[in-house]
């Protein structure tokens, strides 16, 4: 068996029980093939941060928080705001998270989330810039983990829109080349769409939405689709050790519209419940 | 101390701080034990504005291995802050402020937990500030507290802990935020109720041999009621089903 | 897709595209095989105005030891570029889009490599972007494939790679780096030919399920143009004494 | 026994012997329980730099630095100079001192030297601003051990300390936005008051003041207490693996400031005698 | 025997068998001891690049990739632009080469090569300059060994020299303080000399040129000398676990200069071949 | 060399230079040998305005354990300067030079130190530039080999080292910072004076077949005379109870 760290491992018995289950057309813990784990979201939980969120997805818990802040503009970008995401699986969220600087997988969850959104267009960049090519407004979004129960994909994308959809962005204005913050004057941001990835996995013949841990670790390769608001596709991320053919991609695209739509009404419906 | 320049009347005439408190009386606390799926004990705490999660693992095996002792057990400790916890956001890279604290806590932990009987093993104790407010290295020491003994290991006492400190020449309880930028002085304690013994211990600001002694007290007496806090975070654990916060 | 404004026709009224074009029709692409002494086995490729050095050692002894596996061979992959490979020059650290490119192209090359064949040991494969264009991953792992076959490292498959993509409302072949810039979207796609599976996609930009479903089978179309050509590089290299591009 | 690289090792013999002469009253090398050892101050020995001290303190010896020159200030302080001290045990000084970056106790070192001269006050940081928010002038204290034989904190502090007294402060004008040096004009530095810190080790029930490295290794709590010109305490910090009760820790108070005041004479006393 | 992780290894038959060729006056590729590899050398290699080149000494192959961009000066050296020279052995150029950042042998490399182009005062810096003390042209030179088989000192000294006499210079001119690119108004970088590096190693009492791998790994004592067009030295490196005579030095430094006019020829006809 | 334009003069009409030595005269030299209490071996010198402490541990066991060599000892160096050592504070994070240097001091010591009697162990040298003024690398050199020797290490002979270098068109010893700056050339020399073998050099700047000739000569006689200085330096620790610098 492979010694890779910080990689949780399986067993072989729960994994042929996973396997046989599929097989007589069943899910260990119950769910259908197509049936993502219960998502519960809530928003405001850091009040201090310009916005937040906490998603569970399962047993899987992430939070969420944005802050927002004046920055200089990316060069061949002085027309855009600046959003940035992050992740980090902390290490009281799982026995085989390790703290230090974040290891491939942790970048590839990271860069997934982060174009899920920024493909959509979820945010209009183009309304955050206070002086073309010199100062625009930066929305950073970083992810934690804090329980990690399987498919990180979607659960940081999840509590990441939540977040960005309760985030208020302070006026700032420019005083001697200098932004300075108005009090008391936010806005919502600048909101175009809702995209809502869906994490699907291959196991032998079989496609799976939102796979657990225990499933997770017997995937022969995964897929996460990030669809908008009108249902098409954005964004999109292969991964795992083996590949899907072009039929199982194909299926997997119509999932990822139908599943997230319904997830997308979870999102719409959050309101600020405070803790 | 910063001892900033500002117009905050720290303490008013009647003895209210800038926050409504009294000067004995510590902000609102409330732990939650338990709290986590995967840790083997862990526990959230809010302490004023301050939001901390602790997760405990172990007793485990130590990687890397040479770093074992084979007499007794060993403690680690990373206390670390999100980005998103501050004002300004902050690198997730741990700042020399984060190892500083997360070794001052690590040592404030070690008496009260009975490492000797499990030697050649670590445990872990990772703090997740998601939110920052003065007093937060009490806070997080708390919640390890509460953590380590949800997570069953063996241990000696409680470790409580709260600040007290000085604003406009009187010795007040549990520094806030504002407090600690313009006030006089901020001491945090850690201290071990039963046993009697303080086990953290730092200061920022200046005072006279008879207010550094009035300091411990008054933060003794505060990490007496944190105490009760801390055994009802666990019993209400005990007795529930573990809902997590 | 980085939807920067942009005057640039992508796509004329007679189906040309910006470079000249049919909507299907690939970039030149040139890929020699066996160009290094040292490695076990490399490849170049030339691919629009990419220029890529692949190179491959292994099977071999896995350091750090206990990363190996006793039931089967690792695969690494390193995806590089050199400073001077794009416009303003480029910090030699790797960033997080390598690191990442690193990690899809190396899922993407494990179905095709029998790594079973050789339990603890790890195969390297080391890629080298000189120069970049649009579709660089796509390219590296076409040299990455004819490189570990170079190596003579037992394969399932060829992985072929190209981009589909959507310009101007219209679905095309092999994205080049305006087109990236300024289209609508870009779906990089790693094939195995002769076991029809896609082992590498990704998806940046907004389609239809339809132009999903179109681009796929065109991405598919084009891979099979690249393994033709693939299949060359090797064959010309049999057939002759390896001299180097 | 642990492994711990780069931290020294006792052995139980000599670490009997530690604690039966304690409880005879008596330590190792004779001293009384409050007397810290020998200290022997030199500054100007690095003359190209703004200020320098070489400390002896038994057998322990530390080298300070300062260098002094124009910084930004830190945000929220556009009205103060810069202090920062900072801490590096060379590998010279010890066969278990390693190269690289530093370890967690020579940050938290670093960190209670710097505490104890800032939190004093010692440093006017007002006196030390060029142009408000934009240009003020920073002060580098940086200590390198190079020889190591317990008690780093006082030993360092005590160098920092004269080191800072020590500190001739060049003059500075604003030319185009830009701090440029004016030749020869040099001013002391803006001092207040003369911080001195009182390490003190806690073995069983016994404490001692400045342990040296055999007693440092056997210690169950340290504290080191700074306290300034006034004899009031400025700053404070506890380690190691135990703790200190009430009465000790008022104890060690009332000790800080006695022993201090004694070693503020020395250090006040010490005039440039070259090398 | 050493395990040094990324140093190659020779066995010790094909070393007795190198030192039994040279005392029988020959090479075990049957060079002249005062002979270098075949050198070709190819210029515009990556076409994007402001200049570049490729290198092959023997089987040693070098790519060098020339970028040219606006920069602040050093300072106090406000009149001068600024090259940077760099250099990487790929992972792929050895099996014992390893990613990651450089080791000491690598930044050897690097700044030898760089101290030769340097101190030959090739590039005329003082022609660099956009706006005195604020905005300057910097070149950087980067390195990237792809084939090692030994002395990759000469071969990235070479490649880099070729690489700069064919680096096309765009125009900036300062717009708003900021200086921006005018399109078509390339000229070539201000040439004064041609430096060429010779590395010589000793094995017992033979001084051999440019070593190959088998022979680099015998070698008791390395000496790279630098010269410029005028037949003079303008840099120097020893290496190697040894030392050299004064007799063996002089004699290094004549043929540094014979050996250097030959390559110089090579190097100034190399022409633009396309690929 | 730096090159910079300047107005001072180098060389006075009387062959005097800016610092007031003949052309063939060293700077102040003083070399204390045991220096440290916890090195097994030390050394302290001041050359010019040089001020350098060297440490030398060993032999002893490698860490980590791998790097070991079953045939010989490894020397290992580090040169570090100091943050407070030059004009402008310095990161004390090693930079390429210092890495550099590091290489080459090793490179010089190590023809003189006889690590094949000791298989399998280290020898360290620490080397400390607490000021730092031109040669430092040289009198790093200097005290090193001091510092060996005072550690009892066997030794074939000393490594003694000095520059030699150009201005105002004439060959000098012993190049200061100002004549490094402004100067036509600076080449380093370390030198075995018995075994007469030249162990380190390196140069920067231009001279010719002559004048390079000239400077070996030059920088191997002004070794000579340290030697002496580095020979009392053992001599005065021997014959003394070692009090410290």
């Amino acid at each position: 068996m492979p010694n890779l760290g910080n990689t949780p491992l399986i067993d072989e018995l729960k994994s042929n029980q996973i396997r046989d289950f599929l097989e007589q057309g069943k899910r260990i813990d119950g769910r259908a093939f197509d049936e993502p784990r219960s998502i519960s979201i809530e928003i405001g939980v850091i009040p201090k941060a310009e916005g937040s969120a906490r998603v569970r997805l399962g047993n899987t818990e992430v939070i969420t928080g944005i802050k927002v802040q004046p920055d200089r503009p990316f060069p061949d970008l002085g027309d855009k705001g600046i959003f940035i995401c992050t992740a980090e699986i902390l290490p009281l969220a799982h026995p085989t998270a390790e703290p230090g600087p974040p290891q491939e997988d942790v970048i590839e969850l990271a860069r997934v989330v982060d174009r899920g959104i920024r493909e959509s267009g979820m945010i209009d960049l183009s309304k955050l810039v206070l002086v073309k090519d010199k100062s625009v407004i930066g929305i950073f979004a970083d992810n934690s983990v804090i329980d990690h129960d399987g498919n990180l994909f979607d659960a940081c994308a999840y509590s990441s829109t939540a977040a960005i959809l309760s985030t208020k962005i302070p006026k700032w204005e420019m005083q001697d080349d200098v932004p300075v913050k108005i009090e008391d004057q936010e806005s919502d941001a600048p909101i175009t769409t809702i995209p809502v990835s869906v994490t699907m996995g291959r196991i032998g013949k079989h496609i799976i939405v939102d796979p657990n841990m225990d499933e997770w670790l017997c995937l022969d390769a995964r897929i996460t689709i990030t669809t908008n608001s009108d249902g098409n596709i954005c964004a999109l991320q292969k991964g795992g050790k083996d590949g899907f053919t072009l039929d199982q991609l194909t299926k997997c695209g119509e999932t990822s519209t139908s599943v997230g739509a319904k997830i997308r009404e979870i999102i719409k419906q959050t309101k600020e419940t405070g803790q | 101390m910063g001892g900033r320049d500002t117009d905050l009347v720290l303490l008013d005439e009647n003895g209210i701080r800038c926050d409504g408190r009294k000067i004995d009386e510590p902000r609102r606390i409330m732990i939650k034990a338990g709290v986590l799926k995967n840790a083997d004990g862990s526990a959230y705490i809010e302490f004023g504005d301050n939001k901390i999660l602790a997760g405990v693992f172990g007793p485990r095996d130590v990687h890397p291995k040479h770093i074992a002792d084979t007499d007794t057990g060993i403690l680690r400790c990373r206390y670390h802050m999100s980005p998103f916890s501050v004002t300004e956001r902050k690198s997730p890279a741990p700042s020399r402020r984060e190892i500083e604290i997360s070794k001052v806590l690590k040592e404030a932990l070690q008496p009260a937990v009975m490492l000797e009987q499990f030697p050649r093993t670590v445990v872990d104790v990772f703090l997740e500030v998601l939110q920052a407010d003065g007093g937060s290295r009490c806070a997080a020491l708390d919640a390890a507290s509460v953590a380590l003994a949800d997570a069953g290991i063996p241990m000696r006492d409680m470790v409580s802990s709260i600040a007290a400190g000085k604003v406009a020449d009187t010795i007040i309880l549990d520094v806030n935020n504002e407090e600690d930028q313009a006030g006089q002085a901020d001491m945090p304690v850690g201290y071990m109720p039963n046993l009697e013994k303080i086990t953290l211990v730092q200061l920022d600001g200046i005072l006279t041999q008879d207010e550094y002694k009035k300091c411990l007290e008054t933060a003794i007496g505060g990490c007496k009621l944190v105490y009760e806090i801390q055994k009802k975070a666990l019993t209400d654990k005990f007795f529930s089903n573990g809902e997590s916060a």
